[in-house]
């Protein structure tokens, strides 16, 4: 677990990419994690052709879910939201690396369930339960 | 303060020794440092064989078994409420089983709050309390067209006592913890109660925390309900209890129903048995109880007094340690005093949000709580989004408060504190 | 009907072995001859040990912990969960861990019954349910003015369905047990349920006495709550589970408030965790949700057929001996076809009283009960002081029931049976 | 246990003495064992000296608890009230002898609860928890 703390991570949590509010989104998801208090909201710009144009996050939390949504705002922007729709926790596997234990992976995979909630209008169902 | 744990170093070994889950090295070659107690208690070995020598000797169920091993499960299980009732100097009529903290606070809530409680009445708590001494009465407040109301508490987590009789002026209820298992305030009853008495109020005193901890004697605070949970206090879980006055107790409705709990029953209706027994209905959790038992024997043996000393030196030695880091950012919350601090310490490191400061330690064998802990409303009061809590028991020593400490460094380290710095504080 | 103990000779060989209790001679130098299963069942050493393993081992509470052993403890807890939901083929998120089957219903009446009973409403039981599947329907009748009826039993105590649409005009809820603890008759829930369900109304089932002897599937059944116990089915004691579909489960309000079954909470109110946790209140009995985990995990491994068919011939084998008792006064009540009844044999002799009968059997290390049964209504309809029962499980063997029959000519000769003979016949 | 059941406990559990019903009774008291559901009744007729004229008792139950009622009755006949308020569990053990286990105690008790409370006026407290 002390692996997982790389410098990009804490990079990603201490200065956010993508980080704070759309003037005017096209979708907005957010939710936390009952167990940690974590909390990630998700706002997306789609253009005519469905691809994310743009994308902020905003909220607070551990590290884990923090730059993991971090990162995945910077994996989706300029993707189809189908695509976005179609991500797996392995997406975000990539972006944060090895390491995490199984019970700090609802605060990695937080970021992702709103995205897709946002991606696919209706509220995903956890991630690591498909 | 007395230095019991140095006094006491063989005696302190001894009891390390009765946890087998503290005897081996358990994590990566390591010790387990185990400092979430205030979460369940470790289990020493003689509960764990009551539990192993009640399914392997004499299993059987209760109270209407003629043959000879129903007749011992009987004996032990009443005996264990003889036991348990005895620790806080209560009369077993008086102590019904219950699941935990929670369930017993609920029966009060649903039996005598059901009961009692009507449009407009006032039920008192404090800005404290955990869900399970808030939520039961929120949801009473809500069945009855009663209101709820708080006794504040200042920011270091001390009840604010300036206008307590304002606020207890037509309260049916006073519901309020022992001790806090946030911040480990240890609240002043001995204020509290007879006022709330002067004012005709009820008082509900959740002691999940404070009954492991220290001497309880619930007629001596004249308390009218006192609730605990066994797994807080070396027992198994899935068993607590709930102490009621007698008077009240055999004037409130049962809540849960069904075998056991009966006296007669007609295809027409029922009639109830004798206290507790009323409050009793179903199997119980005869070996939790008579593990229940076991344990408080246990710590009777250590000795109550003891406990609160050695858990008032170690907190005490925390403090010290944890202050050489708040250069760093190391924030301590709650009252610093260790006279008016149970078990439980509450900190924040800098920016390290308390569950990645959770997960480091946890690589080091150092188990921390990290969140909430089930107090919500005051975090967001505080305006905390979480905390690290320590709490300790019986079996912790020194050498864990160090081992933390160590573990912090680490901690530190990884989130490069030293550079990125007690700049960035958490929850800004 | 297939003989499959004489069969299985080894098998259950290896079954008794893997009881403590029963593997030693315990009893005045005698191996323990235990017929009262459908109190509580013995444990099998690998539920002991997985108590022992969880206190001695990764002791923690669940849930929220960040590090490793509570990880270890809530993957344990919660995969318990999933096996004990297989087991009855439920869904794991419908299946709420409560103490007892007693706690299972209470939670239905409450939660269910108080959000959906109205003055007025019909709910209907039958004549021989438990009093933890009466009393609580008599208390929700009581609290929201409803109506309690009842399905007629025969004197052998089989269901009379005749008027069975009649009765389920205007019913809101059908609760009834699976399997008689008194008599073993199994309810034709085949018949019962889609009926019930045509009329409109939601089925409780008690299967207090059907889960541990045969195989049970919610989802083939149709029911739309189930309750069982696990002390009765080789787990440890206060723990149980509800089943209930998830639509009704998600409609209802949650019963015991605090800790663990909320999502947020402030100083105004309240939201609710998702299922099955809304339902968990505090800290769960996780030791003993484990132990029942292992505990379904040792039946299955055995296979619920095999004990049912085990049963099936023990209660065959029984009835043919107690036959031989019949001209000196002994008496089997309920259903005398092993097909319809499950685990369970009701008798009286002669003018002995079951308590004595009892005491005089535990003399020859032989455990039956003696009383009402906790279905004091159903005795009274009967015109049966009380009766003496003897239950099997799937360690008892045909020498069991030769002890029995033994034993009873023991008791025979001290009370001069003979001689008093059956003369004077018991509740005349 | 066995030992227990001597013939003369047999023989007052199948002719119980004093069964039955007074015609004008000056006290009656009535309770059962909740666990095993015996019952006792037990019926004085009390002099202007305060003895026991006459007594009767009723019920049903295990040979236990009717073999020690009756014996009851005979040990009472002819004894002033005030005498009958005091008698001990040691009286009831001496009628019945040894042998008894603890769960099957109270079975013993109930008749001399039930003759207390009737002597007494008052719901006697359980005589084994004296
Ligand atoms: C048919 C039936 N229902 C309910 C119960 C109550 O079970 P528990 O005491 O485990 O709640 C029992 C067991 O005594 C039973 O046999
Ligand atoms: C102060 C306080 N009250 C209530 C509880 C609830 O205890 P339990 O979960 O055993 O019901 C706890 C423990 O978490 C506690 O610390």
């Amino acid at each position: 677990m002390d692996d997982f703390y790389r410098d990009y991570i804490l990079d990603h949590y201490r200065n956010p990419r993508n980080f704070g509010h759309l003037e005017h989104p096209d979708v907005v998801a957010e939710d936390t994690n009952p167990l940690c208090g974590d909390r990630i909201r998700m706002e997306l710009l789609v253009d005519a052709n469905g691809i994310v144009a743009d994308v902020r996050f905003f909220g607070k939390g551990c590290a884990i879910s923090q730059a993991s949504a971090s990162m995945l705002t910077e994996t989706v922007k300029g993707r189809p939201l189908a695509d976005v729709a179609r991500l797996t926790k392995e997406a975000v596997l990539e972006n944060v690396g090895i390491g995490i234990s199984p019970a700090r992976l609802k605060c990695a995979m937080l970021g992702l369930k709103v995205l897709k909630t946002a991606a696919v209008g209706q509220l995903a169902s956890w991630p690591d339960e498909d | 303060m007395r230095a019991c744990v140095a006094d006491d170093a063989s005696k302190l070994a001894r009891i390390v020794d009765d946890f087998p889950i503290l005897r081996e090295r358990t994590v990566r070659g390591r010790r387990l440092v185990y400092l979430d107690s205030a979460a369940t208690s470790q289990k020493p070995q003689c509960v764990i064989d009551a539990l192993v020598t009640y399914y392997s000797t004499y299993n059987a169920n209760i109270h209407r078994g003629v043959y000879e091993i129903a007749e011992r499960a009987t004996d032990a299980f009443e005996g264990a409420r003889g036991k348990v009732a005895r620790f806080v100097n209560a009369n077993p009529r008086e102590l019904v089983w219950t699941r935990n903290t929670t369930e017993a606070i609920n029966l009060v809530a649903h039996s005598w709050g059901g009961a009692n409680i009507k449009p407009g009445d006032v039920i008192l708590v404090t800005q404290l309390e955990h869900h399970s001494n808030l939520v039961p009465w929120q949801e009473l407040a809500a069945r009855t067209g009663a209101r709820l109301t708080y006794v504040p508490v200042d920011d270091r987590g001390l009840h604010v006592l300036d206008d307590l009789d304002d606020l207890l002026d037509g309260v049916k209820l006073v519901a309020l913890s022992h001790v806090s298992n946030t911040l480990g305030t240890i609240a002043p009853l001995d204020i509290i109660v007879p006022r709330a008495h002067a004012a005709g109020a009820v008082v509900l005193v959740d002691g999940a925390q404070a009954a492991p901890n220290m001497p309880v004697d619930v007629k001596a605070l004249d308390v009218d309900f006192y609730a605990f949970s066994g797994h807080k206090m070396c027992a198994p879980t899935g068993i607590g209890a709930l102490y009621g006055k007698r008077a009240l107790l055999e004037a409130m409705p049962p809540f849960l129903t069904g075998g056991d709990m009966i006296r007669t029953v007609t295809y027409d209706g029922a009639t109830y048995n004798d206290l507790p027994w009323k409050f009793e209905a179903g199997t119980s959790n005869i070996a939790g109880a008579i593990g229940f038992g076991a344990a408080v024997e246990y710590l009777s043996q250590i000795g109550m007094e003891w406990v609160r000393e050695h858990e008032r030196s170690l907190v005490s030695y925390a403090f010290e340690r944890l202050r050489e880091l708040e250069p760093r950012g190391l924030v301590v919350y709650g009252p610093r005093d260790p006279d008016l601090v149970a078990d439980v310490i509450s900190f924040n490191y800098a920016d390290i949000h308390p569950h990645d400061l959770a997960s480091i330690l946890d690589g080091e064998g150092v188990c921390i709580r990290a969140g909430h802990h089930c107090t919500m409303p005051l975090m967001e009061k505080m305006g905390w989004p979480a905390t690290a809590r320590a709490s300790f028991y019986i079996y912790n020593t020194r050498q864990d408060v160090d081992a933390l400490i160590d573990a912090l460094g680490k901690a530190a380290a990884i989130f490069k504190i030293d550079r990125a710095g007690a700049a960035g504080a958490l929850g800004g």
